[in-house]
Order: C-alpha cells, then sequence, then structure tokens
C-alpha cells in the first residue's frame, strides 16, 4: 500500500495569494493513499527541504507530491532531497500550481479547484511511479577522428590535452587536409601551411594521438562509450614504421608520369612519393597503377625496375603490403569529414573541359602555393606564362534552385571571401595583372570581413561586377573570351581574359553519407551531417557519442571550423571523463510477454536504440518458444516515447511517463 | 531494326542531302527508316507559350502514328527532333496539355500520352550501332581532316527534356567525327545560336552570330563544319562573307565515308 | 450549434503539452502573469509523439470537452523527429473523429515553443472560447466513467 | 478448380513438401464453410471445398501454425543443448521440419504478406499457393469493389495469372457518401451501428492485423480493458481504437464486416483510414510487399500539411 | 486593360514564376543576341515581376528572342527567361490587328536556299 506525502508550497505570496493552500492541503488530504498533507512557506528552503525529508522518514512515505513552481524548476531540488531521505527520487512528482495556476488566474475559487485537480494528478501519478534507478554503462576512454584536416588535427589535440587517447583516421596519405593545401588564409593574409603544418607536427609528437593514414571506417557496431569500429587500412607498399622519409626511392625511381594528385593533377609525381615536404606521416607511397615494379609483377615478372627498394636503406619498401582490417573500441567519435570542390563538369559555359587556365579555386590556391607545381609564381598552366587579365566567377554551383540539376541551393559561404584574397595577393605581387570578379552579391559577414574585401576594391582596384559569366571561348592564341553581363551598367562585357578561375560551390565529401549510414545519424537533403539541435546542439549529432567538426556540418571558414571542432572536442571530453555513462532512467522498456516482435517501434525511433533479438520462453507442458522480441537500449534510448504509440499491443512503455499513469492523471484533472 | 522516320518539311526539297544520304547509310549500317504516313511540318519551333495547343497538335499526330506503328520516331532535323521531343514531353507530363490535346485529337479518334520515344539519328548511330561497328563499315575515312561539330541550340536544349548530351559540354557529333575517321575540333561556340530565322525581323543577327561562330571555329583551326540542322547551315553559309569554311549535313559525310556517296 | 442545458457550465479542457517546449511555454505564460481559463488542465509528457489516441478518447470519455496537442515547431523538435509522427498521427485521428460525426474544433494541435509564452496564453484562450462555443461534448463523454 | 485444387495438395503431401494443408471444409449446410487443416489425401477427398461459398481469409491461421512447428523446433534444440550439458557426447535430436500448404485468394495474399513483414509468419514454414477469387463470392462492396486482384508474395499460382491489372472499383464511394454527409449525420449513423456492437470481438479475432500477442483490450496491465458495454462510447472506443492500431498495416480484406453477427460495416472505418492516407501521404497498400514503410512509421518533414487540412478536407455541411 | 491582369495574362502564358529570380545576370550574360535587345532577359523577369509592362509591350526586343534556350538552360534559378520572353511576345501578338510578318513580306527575304523550316519558324513567332 501506497503511503504518499503532499507537501503544498506558497511560495511566499506567489501561490498563496492566489490559492487557498489551506483548502488545497485539506482535500489532497483525503485522497486515497494520501496519509500526510501540508502546507508551508517555501518547500525549497533548507527548513522546507528538513520537513520532507523528517516526513519521509518518519512517516515511512513510499512518494512525495509537491504542489509548487514548476517542475521544471525546483523538480531536480526535491528529487535529491528525496534521496537524501533515503526515498527513490523518481517516487517524487511536481504539481505546478504557480507557473500554471498561480500565476495565470485571478480568481481564488478557480485557482484553487485547478490545483487541487493538479495536486490529484500529480498523486495518481506517484502512485503509479515505480522507483527507476538509472542504469550505468562502462565508458571506453578513447576517442575516434574521422577526418585529419584542421577540425579532426584541432578537436583530436583538445581530446589528446585532456590526457585521452585519440585516433585519426584520415583516407589521404597525409594529414593537414584542405587548409594544407591552400596558399594564405583570409582576412589577415597569413600563410596557411605556416600556421597548419606546426599543428600537423604536434599531433604526430602528440603520445595521446595515433594517426591512421591511408585509412577508412569501414563498420561500426556499438553506442555511445562502447562504440566497435573496423577500420580499412590501404597498403601504400612503404613500411610506416620504417620509413624515415629521406626521399632517396623518390629521386631514383624512372617514372616521372604520374598525375600529382596533392597538386589536383596540376603537375605529375613520380611513383614513389611523398604528398609534400611537411607531410604526416613523412612516408613515401607508391602509386601501384604507376609503379613499375608493380605492373612488372601483375605481368608475372618479378624483375622490373625496383629502383627505390635498392635505393631505400631502412628497407621499408613492401611490394606486397596488403590492405588489412583492424578493429578499435572508442568511447566518443567526431565526425571531420569536411568539403570538396563540385565537380565542374557541367559547367562546361565556363569552358573548364576545354582550356586548361580555365581553373578552380582551390587549383588556383595551388598554382599561387610556394610547394605548388609553380613554386608560388602565378603562371598559366597552358603555356606558363604570366597572366596579365584574371576573371573571377562566383558562385559556380552554388544558390542554384531546387530543381536544378547541376548545383546546389546553399551558398557556400566562404567564396566571397577567398576570391577577393585571390585578387588581393594577384594584384600584390602583380600589380600590371587586372582582376574582375563578377558577383551575385559580395557577403562578407565576419570580422574584418568587409574591411577586406573593401580593401581588395580601394586599396588593390579589383574590379567587382555585378553580374555573372555566361559563356568562355577559348581562343587559338591562347586568351580566354569572357562573355558576362554588368547589371549597373546594363550592358554585356567580353573581357579578354588569359585566365579564369570559377569559385566552385563546396559540397560535403562523398565519403560521407555511406559513413552516416554507418553511424545511423542523419543527414540533411545536401548530405551534410545534421546537428541535434540547430541553435542549441550544434556540435552533437542526434546520435549519442557522435559529435560534428567543420564543413561536414556545413560550409564553414577555418575560424569557425577550429571553433566548432573545439567545441565537439570539449563534448567528447565531458563524455570521456566520466567513468560510467548514468542514463536518464526514464526509457521505453518493452513487455517481452506483449511484444509481437512488428518492427513498428524501431521503424520511428530517432536514435536506433531498438533491436530485435530471438528469445526463448517456456511454453506449456516444457515446451520453448523461441520469439522475436523488442528490445531498448537504455543507454541510446531519450526517452521520447514514439515507440510507444507505434506500437499495437501497448507492450512498449515509457518509464516515467507509462500509459497507466498519463491515463491516470487524465482521470484525475477531469 | 525499323524506324518511324519523320523527315520534316525541309528534307522534302531544300535539305534532300540530309535525308536521302540518311536513308542509304542507314540500310548500310542495318536499320532502315520508314517515313510515316502523311506527316504534317512540325512548326519549326516549339511553341513555348502554356496555351498553345492547336500548334503542338501536328507533332503529336506524327507521335501517335508512331506509337501504333511500334516503332521509335527518329529525325533528322535538330529543329524537328527539338519541337517532337519537346512536345512529347508536355504531354507526358503536363496533364493539362494533354487534355486539351486529347479533346482535339477526339474526332479523328487518337488517344496519346506521351509514349513513343523520339530518337535523333545521331542516337541510333551511338546507342544502337554504336561507334565501332560505323568505325568499321568506313570505306573513305576523313583521315587528317579537322572537322568542327556545329551543333547550334535545338539538338541540346533544353538539356532537362531532350537529355541527347550534354548540352555545354556535348561528345555526340564529335565522336562521330572520330567514327568517320576525322579530327573533331573543339571551340566554344559550337553549342550557340547561329540566328534561327530572324533575318524576318533584322539581317544582322544572324550575320553577327555566324561570324562570330565561324571565326572561332576557324581560329581553332577546322577545314569545315558538320551539322545536322538545314536552318543553321543555311544561315551559316549565307553570312560566311569571307570564311572559308563550307558547313555540311553529317549524314551527307558519312554517306560519302560508308562509300556511298557516288551512287545518288 | 449546441446549446449547454446548464449556465454555470464552463468547459473541461485538457492540453497535452512537450516538456521541452510548450511546457516551458506555459511556465513563461505564468512568468509574466498571462492569464487564462482554469479549466485548462496541463499534462506533462516528454514529447507531442509521446500522446497515445488513447488518452485523447479517454478524455473525451471521462468527459472532457475539449482535447489539444502542443509539440515543438517542427524542425525544432527536441528528439528531432518526435512531432512529425504526431502530426501525422494527430491528422489521421481527427481525421477519424470527423468521420465519426465528433464536431470540428474539439481537438486541436498546436506548435508553441519555450519563447511563446504570450502565444501560448493567446492558443488557450482562443480554444477555450472555441470550446464554449461548441458547448458540452455530448457525442463522446461515457457517463458511467463520469466522476462528481 | 476445387480438383485441381485437391490433386496439387495430394501430389505435396505425397513428395512430402508438405505436412499440413489449410484449406476450406464443408460444414452442415452448402454455404457455411469452415477453415480447416488437412493432413492426409483422404481427409482432402472428404471435406475440402473451394467454392464460392469459401470467403475465409486463412493467412492469419498460419500464424499458430507456424508457431506451432517453430516450438518444435526450439524445442527440440533447447532439449538438445540441455542434454548435452548433461552428457558432453549425447546424441543430438533431430530438429523436426515441417511445412504447411495454404490456399490464398488474392485479396488474402496481401494480409500474409503484412503478416510476413511483421514477423508473424516464419515464411519457411509456409507453401503459399495463389487461387482465384470467384468473382461470384459474396463478400458484399469489400469485394465488389476490391483493391486489387494481383496475387503478392505466393510460391505458386493455380488458375490465376502473375500480374494482373488492377481492377477499376469505387472503392471509396462508401467512405465518401459518409463524408458527404453532415457530422450530426455521421454521428447518428454510426450512433446506430456501434448500438447494436455486443463487443463479441469477432471483428478483432478474425482480422489478420490483430494478431497481438496480448491486445491492449485484455491486457489488464493497462486501463484499457474493458469488457463489457453499457454506453456508445464504449463501442466507439473500442472500434476507432481496433481501427487504429490497424491503420496503415489493414489490407482491407474485409474479415472484420463479414464476421460481424450485428452486421456492422466496420471495413468502412478501415477504408476511411486507407483513404485519408492515400490522399494525403501518397498510394500506400498494405502488405503489397516487404519493404514500404506504412504512412505512420514515417514522415516527409516539410510536405507533411499541418492537421489543420482534416477541416479543410471535412466535407461537413453544417453552418460554421 | 489594367497592368497587373496583363501581367497575370503573361505569367499563364509563360508559366514562369519571376519571384524566383535572384537576379544573377546569368541570362542576360549568356544571351547570344543581348545586343540586339533594347531590354534583356533579366529585365524582362524583373520588369514583369514589377508590373513594368508598356515599355516591354512597345519593345522590339520581344522578337529579337532566338528562341535559343541558352538562357532557360542556364540560369541557376530555372527561371527561364526565353519563356516569359515569348508569353510577352504571345500577348502582344493576341491584341495586336496585323501581323508581325505578313505573308506577302516573305518574298522579298526568299532566295532559292532558304529553308521551308526557317518560313514557317518566322511565322510561329511573327504571326498571330
Amino acid at each position: 500500500m501506497e503511503r504518499i506525502g503532499v507537501f503544498v508550497c506558497h511560495c511566499g505570496t506567489n501561490i498563496a495569494g492566489t490559492v487557498d493552500v489551506e483548502k488545497v492541503a485539506e482535500e489532497l488530504g483525503k485522497v486515497d493513499g494520501v496519509v500526510y498533507s501540508t502546507h508551508y512557506t517555501y518547500m525549497c528552503s533548507s527548513a522546507g527541504q528538513q520537513m520532507i525529508e523528517d516526513h519521509i522518514k518518519n512517516d515511512k512515505l513510499t512518494g512525495v507530491v509537491l504542489c509548487s513552481c514548476s517542475p521544471r524548476m525546483h523538480e531536480k531540488t526535491f528529487r535529491s532531497c528525496a534521496e537524501r531521505a533515503g526515498l527513490n527520487p523518481f517516487k517524487v512528482e511536481v504539481a505546478n500550481i504557480r507557473e500554471q495556476t498561480s500565476w495565470v488566474m485571478k480568481d481564488m475559487e478557480q485557482a484553487t479547484e485547478k490545483a487541487i485537480a493538479l495536486g490529484k494528478a500529480a498523486i495518481a501519478k506517484t502512485i503509479l511511479d515505480t522507483p527507476l534507478i538509472a542504469g550505468e554503462t562502462p565508458m571506453t576512454k578513447r576517442a575516434l577522428v574521422i577526418g585529419g584536416g584542421i577540425a579532426g588535427i584541432t578537436a583530436a589535440l583538445d581530446i589528446a590535452d585532456a590526457g585521452f587517447p585519440v585516433d585519426i583516421v584520415e583516407k589521404d596519405y597525409t594529414v593537414g587536409g584542405k587548409m594544407a593545401k591552400l596558399d594564405k588564409t583570409f582576412p589577415t593574409l597569413d600563410c596557411a601551411s605556416c600556421i597548419v603544418t606546426p599543428k600537423m607536427t604536434e599531433v604526430s609528437q602528440n603520445p595521446n594521438i595515433r594517426i591512421l593514414s591511408a585509412s577508412e571506417v569501414c563498420r561500426v557496431s556499438g553506442y555511445i562509450g562502447n562504440f566497435e569500429i573496423d577500420i580499412k587500412r590501404h597498403p601504400r607498399y612503404v613500411d610506416e614504421t620504417k620509413c624515415t622519409g629521406c626521399g632517396a626511392c623518390i629521386e631514383k625511381c624512372p617514372n616521372k608520369k604520374v598525375p600529382n594528385s596533392f597538386n589536383l593533377g596540376l603537375n605529375n609525381r613520380k611513383a614513389i612519393d611523398i604528398p609534400f615536404a611537411q607531410a604526416v606521416p613523412k612516408v613515401a607511397n607508391i602509386d601501384a597503377t604507376y609503379c613499375l615494379h608493380m605492373k612488372g609483377l601483375a605481368n608475372g615478372k618479378d624483375n622490373v625496375c625496383g629502383f627505390c627498394e635498392k635505393a631505400c636503406a631502412a628497407g621499408a619498401i613492401k611490394f606486397d603490403q596488403k590492405e588489412e582490417i583492424i578493429t578499435e573500441k572508442y568511447g566518443a567519435i567526431i565526425v571531420a569529414t569536411g568539403y570538396n570542390p563540385i565537380s565542374l563538369e557541367k559547367f562546361d559555359e565556363y569552358a573548364y573541359n576545354q582550356s586548361p587556365d580555365v581553373v578552380s579555386s582551390l587549383e588556383f590556391e595551388r598554382l599561387c602555393n610556394a610547394s605548388g607545381p609553380t613554386n608560388g609564381h602565378l603562371l598559366r598552366p597552358s603555356d606558363g606564362k604570366e597572366p596579365k587579365t584574371i576573371v573571377f566567377v562566383q558562385c559556380v554551383g552554388s544558390r542554384c534552385s531546387a530543381d536544378s540539376t547541376k548545383g546546389h541551393e546553399y551558398c557556400s559561404k566562404i567564396c566571397c571571401m577567398y576570391t577577393a584574397k585571390h585578387a588581393i595577393l594577384t594584384r600584390d605581387h602583380y600589380p600590371d595583372t587586372n582582376c574582375y570578379v563578377f558577383y551575385i552579391d559580395v557577403r562578407t559577414p565576419g570580422k574584418l570581413f568587409d574591411e577586406f574585401y573593401r580593401r581588395a576594391v580601394e586599396q588593390y582596384g579589383v574590379h567587382y561586377i555585378k553580374g555573372q559569366v555566361g559563356k568562355v571561348t577559348p581562343q587559338s592564341d591562347g586568351t580566354l573570351d569572357v562573355q558576362g553581363s554588368d547589371l549597373i551598367l546594363n550592358k554585356q562585357v567580353h573581357i579578354k581574359a588569359d585566365m579564369v578561375v570559377l569559385a566552385a560551390s563546396i559540397e560535403a565529401d562523398k565519403s560521407a553519407r555511406p559513413l552516416a549510414t554507418m553511424l545511423t545519424t542523419s543527414m540533411d537533403n545536401n548530405d551534410f551531417f545534421l546537428e541535434a539541435h540547430a541553435k542549441l546542439r550544434p556540435v552533437e549529432s542526434p546520435t549519442a557519442g557522435i559529435f560534428l567538426a567543420g564543413c561536414c556540418q556545413g560550409p564553414k571558414d577555418i575560424p569557425e571550423t577550429v571553433a566548432q571542432s573545439s567545441g565537439a572536442a570539449a563534448k567528447a571530453i565531458c563524455l570521456l571523463v566520466k567513468d560510467k555513462l548514468k542514463n536518464d532512467p526514464c526509457t521505453a522498456n518493452p513487455d517481452e510477454n506483449a511484444c509481437n516482435g512488428c518492427g513498428q517501434c524501431a521503424n520511428v525511433c530517432p536514435y536506433g536504440a531498438i533491436s530485435y533479438i530471438d528469445k526463448d520462453f517456456r511454453g506449456p507442458n516444457r515446451t520453448t518458444i523461441t520469439r522475436h522480441v523488442s528490445q531498448v537500449n537504455s543507454a541510446m534510448c531519450h526517452g521520447c516515447g514514439a515507440c510507444t504509440v507505434a506500437c499495437p499491443s501497448g507492450a512498449m512503455d515509457l518509464k516515467g511517463f507509462s500509459n497507466k499513469q498519463i491515463l491516470a492523471e487524465v482521470d484525475s484533472v477531469l | 531494326m525499323t524506324y518511324s522516320y519523320f523527315p520534316g518539311c525541309t528534307l522534302k526539297n531544300k535539305a534532300i542531302d540530309l535525308d536521302v544520304y540518311a536513308r542509304k547509310s542507314a540500310e548500310a549500317l542495318g536499320f532502315t527508316l520508314e517515313e510515316i504516313p502523311e506527316w504534317q511540318c512540325c512548326g519549326g519551333e516549339y511553341p513555348m507559350a502554356k496555351d498553345e495547343i492547336a500548334s503542338k497538335l501536328s507533332s503529336v499526330r506524327a507521335l501517335a502514328n508512331a506509337r501504333d506503328s511500334g516503332h521509335d520516331l527518329v529525325t533528322l532535323c535538330s529543329a524537328c527532333y527539338n519541337v517532337l521531343k519537346q512536345v512529347n514531353n508536355d504531354v507526358a507530363t503536363d496533364e493539362n496539355v494533354a487534355f486539351k490535346v486529347n479533346n482535339y485529337l477526339k474526332q479523328d479518334e487518337i488517344e496519346y500520352h506521351g509514349e513513343a520515344k523520339v530518337v535523333h539519328y545521331l542516337e541510333i548511330l551511338r546507342d544502337v550501332v554504336g561507334w565501332d561497328k560505323v568505325k568499321a563499315a568506313v570505306k573513305k575515312p576523313f583521315t587528317g581532316k579537322k572537322i568542327g561539330a556545329y551543333y547550334g541550340c535545338l539538338l541540346l536544349r533544353p538539356g532537362k527534356v531532350l537529355q541527347l548530351d550534354d548540352p555545354e559540354n556535348p561528345q555526340l557529333i564529335e565522336d562521330f567525327i572520330k567514327a568517320i575517321g576525322g579530327t573533331p575540333v573543339i571551340y566554344a561556340q559550337r553549342n550557340e545560336c547561329c540566328g534561327a530565322y530572324t533575318m524576318f525581323e533584322d539581317e544582322s543577327i544572324p550575320k553577327n552570330r555566324t561570324k562570330k561562330i565561324l571565326s572561332n571555329a576557324e581560329d581553332m583551326g577546322a577545314d569545315f563544319l558538320v551539322t545536322s540542322c538545314p536552318l543553321c547551315r543555311y544561315n551559316l553559309i549565307k553570312n560566311k562573307g569571307d570564311s572559308k569554311l563550307d558547313v555540311i549535313y553529317f549524314t551527307e559525310l558519312l554517306a560519302e565515308a560508308l562509300g556511298l556517296k557516288e551512287e545518288k | 450549434m449546441i446549446m449547454s442545458e446548464n449556465k454555470n457550465w464552463t468547459p473541461k479542457i485538457v492540453a497535452f503539452c512537450c516538456n521541452w517546449c510548450s511546457y516551458a511555454g506555459a511556465d513563461l505564460a505564468g512568468n509574466n502573469r498571462l492569464e487564462y481559463p482554469g479549466n485548462v488542465k496541463i499534462i506533462r509528457i516528454p514529447c507531442s509523439c509521446r500522446l497515445n489516441p488513447l488518452f485523447i478518447l479517454r478524455a473525451f470519455q471521462r468527459g472532457a470537452d475539449g482535447v489539444i496537442l502542443c509539440g515543438c515547431h517542427p524542425g525544432d523538435c527536441h528528439y528531432s523527429t518526435g512531432n512529425y509522427f504526431a502530426r501525422r498521427r494527430m491528422t489521421l485521428l481527427f481525421s477519424m473523429l470527423d468521420f465519426l460525426g465528433i464536431e470540428k474544433g474539439r481537438t486541436r494541435v498546436e506548435w508553441c515553443s519555450a519563447a511563446e509564452g504570450v502565444r501560448f496564453a493567446g492558443i488557450m484562450n482562443d480554444f477555450v472560447k472555441q470550446i464554449t462555443e461548441l458547448g458540452e461534448c455530448k457525442k463522446l463523454e461515457d457517463v458511467r466513467c463520469k466522476t462528481n | 478448380m476445387q480438383d485441381k485444387l485437391i490433386a496439387r495438395a495430394k501430389e505435396l503431401l505425397a513428395e512430402g513438401k508438405v505436412q499440413k494443408v489449410v484449406g476450406w471444409k464443408k460444414g452442415l449446410f452448402e454455404d457455411d464453410i469452415t477453415p480447416a487443416v488437412f493432413t492426409t489425401a483422404e481427409e482432402l477427398d472428404k471435406d475440402f471445398v473451394f467454392n464460392k461459398y469459401c470467403k475465409a481469409n486463412l493467412s492469419k491461421y498460419l500464424v499458430k501454425i507456424t508457431r506451432e512447428i517453430e516450438v518444435a523446433k526450439s524445442t527440440t534444440r533447447m532439449n538438445n543443448t540441455m542434454a548435452k550439458q548433461r552428457d558432453p557426447n549425447a546424441e543430438d535430436k533431430p530438429i523436426p521440419q515441417a511445412v504447411v500448404l495454404v490456399f490464398l485468394k488474392p485479396s488474402d495474399t496481401y494480409s500474409f504478406t503484412q503478416l510476413l513483414k511483421e514477423n508473424r509468419i516464419t515464411r519457411g514454414d509456409v507453401y503459399a499457393i495463389g487461387v482465384p477469387c470467384q468473382d461470384t463470392l459474396d463478400g458484399g462492396d469489400v469485394c465488389e469493389n476490391c483493391k486489387n486482384k494481383k496475387p503478392v508474395s505466393c510460391d505458386e499460382l493455380i488458375g490465376i495469372e502473375a500480374d494482373i491489372e488492377p481492377v477499376e472499383s469505387a472503392r471509396m464511394a462508401e467512405v465518401a457518401k459518409l463524408e458527404a454527409m453532415t457530422a450530426d449525420e455521421r454521428d447518428a449513423f454510426w450512433k446506430n451501428e456501434f448500438s447494436r456492437c455486443l463487443r463479441c470481438n469477432a471483428c478483432r479475432d478474425i482480422c489478420p492485423a490483430c494478431t497481438c500477442e496480448k491486445c491492449v483490450f485484455d491486457n489488464n496491465k493497462l486501463y484499457t480493458s474493458q469488457k463489457v458495454a453499457e454506453t456508445n462510447f464504449e463501442e466507439s472506443l473500442f472500434h476507432i481504437i481496433r481501427a487504429w492500431h490497424v491503420a496503415g498495416r489493414c489490407t482491407d480484406c474485409g474479415e472484420c464486416s463479414r464476421v460481424c453477427p450485428q452486421h456492422i460495416p466496420l471495413y468502412l472505418l478501415n477504408r476511411k483510414f486507407i483513404k485519408d492516407i492515400n490522399e494525403i501521404y501518397g498510394e500506400y497498400q498494405a502488405g503489397s510487399d516487404m519493404e514500404t514503410k506504412p504512412a505512420m512509421l514515417t514522415f516527409n518533414a516539410e510536405g507533411d500539411p499541418e492537421t489543420t487540412i482534416v477541416y479543410d478536407r471535412s466535407h461537413d455541411k453544417e453552418a460554421e | 486593360m489594367e497592368a497587373d491582369l496583363t501581367k497575370e495574362i503573361i505569367l499563364q502564358k509563360s508559366g514562369v514564376n519571376p519571384k524566383k529570380c535572384m537576379v544573377c545576370g546569368k541570362c542576360s550574360a549568356t544571351c547570344p543576341n543581348y545586343d540586339a535587345m533594347e531590354y534583356h532577359p533579366h529585365q524582362f523577369v524583373q520588369m514583369v515581376e514589377n508590373g513594368d509592362l508598356e515599355p516591354l509591350l512597345q519593345s522590339k526586343s520581344i522578337y529579337a528572342c532566338l528562341s535559343c534556350f541558352a538562357c532557360l538552360e542556364r540560369c541557376p534559378r530555372q527561371v527561364e527567361p526565353a519563356k516569359l520572353i515569348d508569353g510577352v511576345r504571345a500577348f502582344v501578338e493576341g491584341q495586336r490587328g496585323p501581323h508581325r510578318l505578313d505573308p506577302v513580306q516573305v518574298p522579298e527575304h526568299l532566295d532559292d536556299d532558304m529553308p521551308q523550316q526557317a518560313i514557317v519558324s518566322a511565322f510561329r513567332k511573327y504571326k498571330r
């Protein structure tokens, strides 16, 4: 038999002013199951709490009902108060007779009537409250960072700094990502490599961080605190542990005709190569499709070439290296898969496929970059001459309508600024080179952004033209006839350009969607990862234990990316410091005996917390019945209750908000 | 393999070559063009206005006819291709158009909802015959000839509807040129308009357009141009001025390459 | 429109409120001392998707004259997708009630955020007004279950 | 046709492909025909019938029968393991395999598929033969305006084609007629219908979608188990909730109305849900395949209308 | 006829929604016959949207469109200006008495090689 205690709070005159608290206490005292009922000026005061504790002990209360302010205000207070008195905190319910009664009514009679009704509901609920113990799951104190760009690097360093081991999985041969390819950064114009490469070295030297380059996540299982991940390590045909990065092999390699992916194919590399001088790990890799020896092996000849092997003092060359899959456990995952520029195939009115002098902005970065194919001298790809006129085109593939088959609907956010940067750098190094920028709008929200853009116009004399380019016609003399519109002067302009630079829309990396599927986390229809809450939880994914950093969540510039990465890292650390995960006990739990295993509930669960197992049940006369029944992982369940309504047999119920309880509340408020 | 064939007004006299060589080559490459009975002119220009129904009927009749014959409807003239395919798309996708069109067609007891498939002759070469087979059949290859493909507008746009090739970076005619042994010359103006029918409005329009196109093609080193549109060909030749570029129908080149040209 | 027999009749209304938005919105309405009738009884649920049609029918069965569900605005659900399911469920349920001839407007769904205290009070006042006009709910109640 | 089916059933029994046959058995009178399980050729010859009175949808019976087969398997499995524990080198008893042959009319195959989709039937235990639904079969409106005559997920078809063009049918005419009434008329209509309800639960017990291990109306753990009915709303509640629970899962087989001793047109409730789902969220036929999700287990964030659409759509004539 | 009705009719005819336009100017940038136009594709969109129709109805620009679909193809917002221009043209043709191109004028343009295609197309564009 339940023994409920009711405590009505005056909250000074806040409640007592409009509600006849004595009457409330008296009326609720009469309700079945209530053994004690009283009222007091301030229940939340230490005296009030002491009073509650005493009565729990002395009257052997099995449940406590407070008629006071909103549960959102003091539910926690009173629950811990009950806990101190040895009562299960989830046997405490709060009737909201301040915010939802005394404060919204003037008529005392009605207010009192409502307070009583709410009180009765709370009592009914409390009687049906089952003592809940928060479940615990162990925590693997180790984080996985997927993607080794500036986002991944920042997050990894922060987590490692907090003393937790971190693995970075990077599909490329080196970390550094896009930022390592950039020349300068806006709006401060400091050199990208100069700020990112030290970070890369830090990563490589940090004892808490392990870099898994040339690797990909290929299977995910488990849940927050206990993820189990398969990582596929692609062969680089060089033993990472042995290679010193001396580069002797590269000098000896005879095959010079291998497109250099780090320079976006703007120049060639050797079949064995190190992406760039500051690569991390600084380890050579062999491009199997071009390596003469490996081609030989393919045709059953093992005597072809092999100079690199001979040249390598460390004996690091491993032609027979195979791809391997390693399995690791992690407590938290940070997704930092980054972005790529959109393919320009579909935009050939700009003649990207027709002329090497039409380049994407990222390619332009390489052309300006000291470690790039031209060693930092801005020379156009076709004939290596200095361009005298450059046309920049904004919004290529950005801001297209939803029904467009070519581009994306969103604004890529960074193009306006890096184009201003490109123009400024060009004008700064080559004052006699003219720069034209075709723009729709110049978007510069950000610290010192608009100032930067104005400098481009006023100080560096970059010509900004409000309009778009409609057609680029390459000429045999190597120039490009750029036909565009100038909406301000209302005329069609033709510019004889030496180079055209296309601000290609940035889009989520191709690996993102399959990864999201593996992680059972949501994406928007642009393949950007969805945040748990657009405003309040921007660095968390809806799936517990998975956090988002950088452009995988949406277009961002470097400072934003770094900020978000540190945010994600902080969130991950908050998780990793815990020895055990206390999960909210108000979770869904199915009644196995009533469960049909029909699968409806799993369909509506946003957290993938519901799975099915074949369970043996004892049947009549010594039979065994194996039934397909649903199981809720309380570590993953957030307790929304969507499943309880999807369940036709009512087998699925929600602790703390059970069907019975809500029905009882309904009955008692009416 | 048999196709319903819609020649279109021009191929019956001014552009005889386009038509005759197409039929010959088709036979040589193992497919037949079966001219559909009593076809009417497609109108040359796709009527864009939503309330234009009557002007779409001639196309619809041809399409319905093809559907009944059970063959795909093949065209040579870019304009016919464009109009037929766009109208077909309208009837198939726009309920309002379909409804009104079928009201018109009631009296001649036709009901049509876009079942037929419209293909261009070049499409057959690419998708059915295959470039390799064409290459194999070539007797007199255009070796060393630098040929510029002139697509114009009607073969490519609107890309969403026609879906013949990438409207900005087409390969179709270039592949054709390779197949007959020539060397394709890529020039940016190949998919820009020739001026179309505007000579009636202002003679200078096609002149300017032609100048731009030919100079670009010449500049990129083309010996001559190939097209599938009589109107384009007319404009380009009429207004060529001092340019020495000739413009030839692709079927004529094909026939020549296949060694069928003499026997006319 | 049905006239209620006893003149001192006031409608009984049950409001199911999502803990994360509209319940907080109700609190905010309180903080701002925005009045709405006391015959609106609020029941807290974790999410609009927790609302089982059974609860609504039960309320009517027990003599409620109107039932309203308040959840987070579409896209803002604390559990990211809950209110989308709730929306579909309620659409179909309400349609069925309409099919059975229950007057329109005895049931309602409103999206109301934690910041919309004013709106919450407004919604409640409006709903009470609407139900008062509709009068006592005769079609659904089940006399056996009537307390008092 | 009947002989064909019997012959084929015998064949399968003889080959040992199946051990049980679920079919129809003639009763006292020609027209009272009950579902029955046959195990021998003799029984088949003696009692098996297939005629225009074979209305019963046999799919639901498979739940119980396949469950029995599975129980036999799992019991043996369990006993084997326990035996192993007692004596490591104990001999494993063979797992008893059994397959049941069932005859399904096109409409019934949808219920069958839906049950498979919800893991209520073990596919491997069933050999399903699709048979024609005699058009003479008089199932009232449900049959006259049927959803589809195209059989799905059968192992074999006798007397019907695999892909039959969907039939033109005024399936929603009756629902629409009701929708066209005023609210009060509708209220009166249903009060009158439900007033006859005995709460005999026949509709629930026959329904192929109602295969819950424990029905909410029998589950004393919830406050929902109500047996006797005194006032009209009791039934309304029962029938609304029942319709609600099968919404998106009901294949519109019409068994509920067929078995109702009081001839309450319950199928109209289900069709109402189906109509709404089709019109608001796009065409969906429960049990037409194993993959597609029913309307209430998915959503369209942007596309879904707000609940007010109900009142915009309502044909209620009464003055606002 | 007052402007907004005219606008309504034109939008109906063309099936274009000018509100989708973000004024990027791609259409006018891409138009091969820009210089022959007094009002340019992007202006058509904006002027129709603003109900500023008289100038358009009076202008020769409506006959300068080559229907080459380049603007329609390249418009990032799928506004399809060509259809709008043709809508205005069709409206004007619907209103006027005499044809823009009277059959009697045709011969002066004719020559032996002119394809029928040219004439029928022209009639479609310049005749009611």
